[in-house]
């Protein structure tokens, strides 16, 4: 009888978690075993396969990271990212303009860029109080307007370093600027672990963890509970005496200068500065990789990102490989664009709001 | 009474108001001679008419600004792949491409609008994201299972790997035949009239269609879901219903927009259409709510009058071409943002709106 | 209600009749071919005539001396051609009209004209012409899937095709 | 009279998940009579209507018993629309119009005139053009029916309240098969010209055959234009009079009245506490709360005592604390213990040591997706950071989850909130617990003066008595001063000192809580 009743709540619990961990998630995890398995059997690497999604995952972990925030004070997902990503390259192009070098450079592009996002974080935060119940759509649209009124500012701004420079022209920025000589692999090197074909960067993993930890303890004060609270329910939020909008605007500052810190360890593992449209698209694969991750348009944890991270980079790394190995044929991009946006996609028709 | 109705059509018109200053200031910089700017928005005129007409049916069902009508232009697109691989030229050719591409937009249409079912109330950013999606499954058709699984005889259009279409598909043999179907020269300028007349055609639909039950309970819908619910109007199929309509008609606004230019940019062609047609609807002093077929024509004069001169203008300002092509990139964009944040605040301030007259009204009350 | 039913059956099946008909109409009526015109020589025809002028619609679109090649894109499934003939040089020119049925599999045909005008049969006088791809067209073509391609380059394909 | 009576409806039974709201009712209808319906909210009025009208909420809580025979026929309505096609129209109390649409587009909605078009058989039939000429003929002629002229070209957004109430009416005449409207409340928004115009044409309906039901709070009206009164309380027929044969007095009384069996409940009979301080005051305050508008109240609260606001739905009384507690736009003031307390701002209110238990539990009162130990340290730990552990001096503020578990564990011990432990999420819990939950979550906050938003509402009796128990021990132990809101006049009797009795958005009375129940009755539709 207990025997039965035990079975019963166990597949229960199976099927719970299934249902939670929801479906395509079960899928694109499946479709990531499957890729780890078959990859010596194809003759892929399989180190530096584990390598590469590492490497990948240090990269992007931050700007994922910048999505917490605002999915908890109930902003939904920050598609408007690239305004965040725009604080930091302004943060970076000064730094390097001011003549820092080497991985000073790097410390001194976070201290530069964090003005800019700041204001930037409040500007925008300001606008989303305005617009309550249309964040996603204006957020996207805030993020495109800021990359291409950039783009005539890169052009016009008076930079003058000749390692960023046209060189014909001298004057208007290149679309890439190599970081050699800069802060490359800045973080990456710290601490680096070499073991064959696997390499750890283990600098920005760290680096990734003391901002994970930040977050996750910043979720435990007495502002970020007040945060998920808003999130769950304002009105809820409100009657107990909590500043909504206060609350919102700290949210959304976070995760601007998250973005802008995560972009500025994106190129320092990349090597460059992407410039006029390179940001223009960069929300999306952060908000797919933290819904691969568990998250919905207003629940996210920490954990959610580091799932989701490695999730999304392992399969945007794999697939290439494996399928080039494979059957000759790279279909790797369309799949990335197929999983990532239908993910989103996925969310977004969820109820969100059943409880109400 | 009558400064407050001064202040809302300022307000309402804002948007083209800004764009005719720019427009008037850009347009003596640029130095482009006016019978080549009429030249050059006569035959924007005829190329992006019938495309953005097509976003008119769901912001009358109050579905918003339609982004993903990217769909219709990519099932435009494959109609014109195929036909050109069939080689069926010119007028015929457009006509096939068309009947090819209408099933495949039906079928966009009604997967795009079962879908916003689903995410009632932020129908655009989800709108937003299928086109990004079915622009995945597009490039799964064109890239590779074009040639294997669909004929393609053709080397000129298929990849010479022996699969997939290449980036450009060349319309030469239909290129401009409809514009020129029905020749036509007034002081230099070029008039595309037979294009003009299927413009014309479709307006007519679209204000006849206004007048039908159809065309009645989309209105009601747009205005009021609940109310049109329980009336015992089928909400769900009416705005599917418009979906269809509208990626149907956006594919074919997306044939005589590529018969126009001459060639197929198999993977970019449609990915920018949306958000340029979009923002010269809005251009027009259209909102996310409302939008007339007046404001399609204007909004076409004034934003592609910005789009030539602004490079022009541009260039001869700051030295730098890119800066001018940069601005109008930027301003396609504000504008819409501008756009979405004006009709986001007129919900909020309907709103608060009737509250705030409530309270006058008992204060006066207490007074 | 059902008889309505039924009625509206009829009239979409009437309608999807109608369409596939017109479908079918552009396949015919649609069917673009390239007509390449040669003068030369060929087992039939020894000697070829000086000049050979080919006009279609009105429109001269090839001027053929001995041993040239012209081409005209055409649409349908007949090409009907005026030929102005010169035998000999300052000679006398002969018009004619010409009809020649395409076959429908053909893209490319080669009309051999000399050979036409001297009466062969339509296999003898009418090939295939199997265009050589030239290098750019062999060479792989890397796809360019960028999302934000198509960001700068709207409305400015009609100006680069001028 | 041999002829079958148009309705009938006998031994009706209802009940939502065990709880009987309607017993054993009978009523019957003829062809062109006038029926006034009335009694308290919660009597089971709406739920009738809803049963008659084939509401869908009444099939998904498990259907009704008894029958109801229209035309001698035995029916039972799937959708409102089987009972529309039946010849029964109801004009609802919320609008049911499309703002952007004329009058006559409204009142012909979804049953507009067609003319068929070119497309209309390849499609379906609503390809068909509209038939504006016929529509703008249809629309006149229900407008002329009803008898109170309305503009059939205005847009209802420019139309003024009362010309929304005759545009629904209007919708319902213009359907050829109705036989009997159901009215619910139609002249509460109304002016008096404008209600008296709409009894008007009630006789006009009635005299063309169309059976009405009339349900209103304003018993001159039912007096005024009903051939007969039906009066409903607590789910049951308590009477059923012709109009000529009765008075408001006698309709009050039979409203409000009780079988007063409890003999072992003591109610608090004289004003007592009349020399107490005044903690509270509260001075011209006017609330824009939806649908419980509150206007140019003025009221004292006495130190340590339990007041009770009462009063019909929709009349204001909920209005009272939510616009005092900041939550709806309000103006007017307030002070307490002597100080000027800003509206607008819940963050002073509860800095005041202000509690608010608000009758939205689950749009307002729980975080529905987090766990209890949330739902009931919140408030505390944001405003009197309680339940935190300080570090740096004060500047980092980290959560104490184990005096929040400590403190929920407590709550859930003393009010028995049956939950599988202090994490689980509150959605999970049912209504009974959830609104204990709330109860606890204002208990942390230790206040001086707590306002109960109808704290039984939606609750099973079990519940009732604990959450009411709870109260009550609250005010006595720790002195707090209780303003309890609810419409359930016999709970505010059994538990307060005095009771307010809120109409038409004012106080329309202060009573002791013993006062005999006709006065309370009569101060309930002093203003409606």
């Amino acid at each position: 009888m207990t025997e039965k009743t035990n079975t019963i709540t166990l597949s229960d619990r199976v099927k719970d978690i299934a249902k939670d961990f929801g479906l395509p998630r079960l899928i694109i995890t499946g479709f990531l075993v499957l890729l780890l398995v078959v990859s010596p059997f194809v003759g892929a690497d399989l180190p530096t396969q584990i390598s590469n999604i590492i490497n990948r995952f240090s990269w992007n972990g931050i700007l994922v990271l910048a999505m917490v925030p605002m999915v908890h004070s109930g902003c939904g997902l920050n598609f408007g990212l690239p305004l965040g990503i725009i604080s930091g390259l302004l943060g970076a192009t000064l730094s390097i303009e001011l003549g820092f070098s080497g991985a000073f450079s790097f410390l001194m592009a976070i201290l530069l860029a964090t003005p800019f996002a700041l204001v930037f974080g409040c500007i925008y935060g300001w606008l989303l109080n305005k617009i309550k119940g249309g964040e996603m759509m204006i957020a996207t649209y805030v993020g495109f307007s800021s990359v291409s009124l950039m783009c005539m500012m890169w052009l016009l701004l008076p930079y003058h370093s000749p390692n960023m420079v046209w060189g014909m022209a001298g004057k208007g920025l290149r679309t890439t600027i190599s970081l050699e000589g800069y802060y490359t692999q800045a973080l990456a090197k710290i601490l680096q672990i070499n073991i064959g074909n696997l390499s750890i960067p283990t600098g920005s993993i760290l680096f990734f963890a003391l901002l994970a930890f930040g977050m996750w303890a910043f979720l435990h004060t007495k502002t970020g509970t007040a945060m998920t609270a808003v999130g769950s329910n304002p009105e809820f939020a409100r009657s107990s005496g909590v500043n909504v909008d206060k609350i919102r605007l700290i949210s959304v500052v976070m995760s601007t200068w998250l973005a802008a810190i995560g972009i500025l360890v994106y190129e320092q593992g990349f090597g460059f500065i992407q410039l006029y449209m390179a940001p223009f698209y960069m929300a999306l694969p952060a908000v797919s990789a933290i819904l691969i991750g568990g998250a919905s348009v207003n629940k996210a944890s920490v954990m959610n990102v580091i799932i989701g991270t490695i999730l999304f980079q392992g399969i945007v790394t794999m697939t290439p490989t494996v399928m080039n190995n494979m059957i000759h044929l790279d279909m790797s991009e369309v799949i990335r664009i197929i999983v990532s946006n239908g993910m989103i996609l996925y969310a977004l028709t969820r109820k969100t709001e059943e409880t109400k | 009474m009558n400064k407050i109705n001064y202040g809302d059509l300022l307000r309402r018109f804002s948007v083209p108001i800004m764009f005719v200053i720019i427009c008037a200031v850009c347009a003596p910089i640029s130095g482009l001679s006016p019978s080549y700017l009429c030249n050059e928005i006569v035959t924007r005129m005829g190329r992006n008419a019938f495309l953005i007409l097509s976003l008119l049916i769901p912001i009358m069902a109050g579905m918003g600004l339609n982004f993903s009508m990217t769909l219709g232009a990519m099932a435009g697109e494959i109609g014109l792949i195929l036909v050109s691989d069939w080689q069926i030229v010119g007028i015929p050719g457009m006509i096939l491409a068309m009947i090819v591409s209408v099933p495949i937009s039906a079928l966009l249409g009604l997967f795009c609008g079962k879908v916003l079912n689903m995410a009632k109330g932020r129908e655009m950013i989800t709108s937003y994201i299928i086109s990004f999606f079915i622009n995945g499954i597009y490039q799964l058709i064109v890239l590779y299972l074009m040639g294997p699984v669909i004929p393609i005889k053709h080397s000129n259009i298929k990849l010479p790997r022996g699969y997939g279409i290449r980036n450009t598909v060349s319309l030469l043999s239909m290129r401009q035949k409809l514009d020129n179907l029905i020749p036509l020269n007034i002081g230099g300028v070029k008039i595309p009239v037979a294009t003009f007349i299927i413009i014309f055609l479709l307006c007519l639909v679209i204000i006849w269609f206004r007048k039908t039950k159809l065309g009645q309970d989309m209105r009601a819908v747009g205005q009021d879901m609940g109310v049109a619910r329980d009336s015992g109007i089928d909400v769900e199929r009416t705005r599917i219903i418009s979906m269809v309509l509208s990626t149907v008609f956006a594919g074919i606004g997306m044939i005589i927009y590529l018969q126009n230019m001459g060639n197929i940019a198999t993977y970019s062609s449609h990915s920018q259409i949306g958000m340029f047609c979009i923002a010269a609807l809005l251009v027009g002093g259209a909102s996310v709510e409302k939008a007339s077929i007046g404001n399609v024509f204007l909004g076409i004069i004034l934003f592609h009058t910005m789009f030539i001169v602004a490079p022009k203008a541009g260039t001869v300002i700051t030295g730098d071409s890119m800066i001018g092509e940069y601005f109008r990139v930027f301003v396609s964009y504000a504008v819409i943002t501008v756009a979405l944040i004006m009709y986001e605040t007129n919900k909020r301030k309907n709103k608060s709106k009737a509250g705030e007259q409530l309270a006058l009204a008992q204060e006066e009350a207490n007074e | 209600m059902n008889n309505s039913k039924k009625k509206t059956l009829i009239y979409r099946i009437a309608a999807f009749l109608v369409i596939m008909a017109i479908a079918a109409v552009m396949f015919i009526v649609g069917r673009g071919h390239t007509v390449y015109f040669d003068n030369k020589s060929s087992d039939l025809v020894a000697e070829v005539p000086y000049k050979i002028e080919v006009k279609v619609d009105g429109k001269k679109v090839a001027s053929l001396k001995k041993n040239e090649r012209g081409m005209v894109d055409v649409m349908g499934q007949k090409l009907t051609m005026e030929l102005v003939v010169t035998e000999e040089k300052g000679g006398e020119a002969v018009h004619m009209k010409v009809s020649q049925p395409l076959p429908y599999n053909m893209d490319g045909i080669i009309l051999n004209i000399p050979a036409m005008l001297n009466g062969a049969s339509q296999d003898q006088y009418v090939s295939e012409f199997v265009p050589v791809l030239s290098e750019t067209e062999v060479a792989e073509e890397t796809v360019v899937t960028d999302d934000t391609a198509g960001l700068m380059s709207f409305g400015e394909e009609s100006e680069a095709s001028k | 009279m041999s002829k079958a009576p148009l309705l009938e409806m006998k031994n009706i039974k209802k009940d939502f998940f065990g709880n009987q709201v309607l017993s054993d009712i009978n009523l019957t209808i003829e062809e062109g009579e006038v029926v006034g319906l009335c009694g308290e909210n919660g009597a089971g009025k709406s739920t009738l209507m809803k049963i008659l009208f084939g509401a869908d909420v009444i099939r998904e809580t498990g259907g009704y018993g008894g029958d109801i025979i229209l035309d001698s026929q035995k029916v039972s309505f799937q959708s409102p629309f089987d009972a529309i096609a039946a010849g029964i129209g109801m004009v609802h109390q919320e609008f049911s119009l499309i703002p952007g649409f004329t009058a006559t587009e409204n009142i012909l909605l979804n049953r507009e005139s067609k003319k068929k078009s070119v497309l209309s058989d390849l499609f379906s039939d609503r390809m068909d053009t509209l038939d504006r000429k016929d529509m703008d003929r249809r629309a006149i002629e229900s407008i002329e029916k009803m008898g109170v002229s309305i503009d059939k070209n205005m847009l209802i957004s420019n139309m003024p309240v009362g010309h929304k109430q005759f545009t629904e009416i209007a919708r319902e005449l213009s359907k050829e098969q109705l036989k009997l409207l159901i009215l619910d409340e139609p002249t509460a928004v109304l002016t008096e010209k404008e209600a008296e115009a709409l009894l008007d044409s009630i006789r006009g309906m009635s005299k063309r055959g169309i059976a009405v039901i009339f349900i209103t709070h304003r018993l001159g009206e039912i007096l005024a234009v009903c051939d007969k009164v039906v009066t409903m309380r607590d789910g049951y027929v308590v009477n059923e009079s012709a109009t000529k044969d009765t008075s408001v007095q006698d309709i009050t009384k039979w409203m409000v009245g009780r079988d007063v069996a409890d003999s072992d409940v003591s109610y608090v009979t004289e004003d007592t506490g009349a020399d107490k301080n005044i903690i509270m005051s509260i001075k011209n305050l006017w609330v824009d709360m939806p649908g419980e508008t509150v206007r140019n109240v003025s009221l004292d609260v006495r130190e340590g005592e339990i007041l009770g606001i009462g009063g019909l739905a929709g009349q204001g009384k909920l209005g009272i604390p939510n616009g005092v507690m900041g939550l709806y736009q309000s103006g007017g003031s307030v002070t307490f213990e002597g100080k000027d307390i800003p509206l607008n701002n819940p963050r002073k209110c509860l800095d005041s040591s202000f509690a608010f238990v608000s009758e939205d539990r689950r749009g307002v009162g729980l975080l529905l997706d987090e766990s209890l130990e949330w739902n009931v340290s919140f408030p505390a730990m944001q405003i009197q950071d309680k339940f935190l552990k300080k570090y740096l001096g004060g500047l980092l503020k980290w959560r104490d989850d184990a005096a929040i578990r400590e403190v929920t564990d407590k709550y859930i011990e003393e009010f028995k909130i049956k939950c599988t432990g202090s994490t689980q999420k509150a959605k999970e819990l049912s209504g009974g617990n959830q609104q204990k939950i709330c109860l606890a979550k204002a208990f942390a906050l230790e206040p001086k003066l707590l306002f109960v938003s109808e704290p039984t509402r939606g609750i099973d009796v079990g519940a009732k008595a604990l959450v009411l128990d709870a109260l009550k021990k609250f005010n006595k132990e720790q002195g707090v001063t209780i303003v309890m809101v609810s419409s359930e006049l016999e709970e505010l009797r059994r538990t307060c000192d005095r009771i307010a009795i809120v109409s038409g958005g004012k106080v329309a009375g202060i009573l002791p809580a013993g006062e005999q129940l006709e006065k309370f009755g009569e101060l309930m539709l002093k203003n409606c």
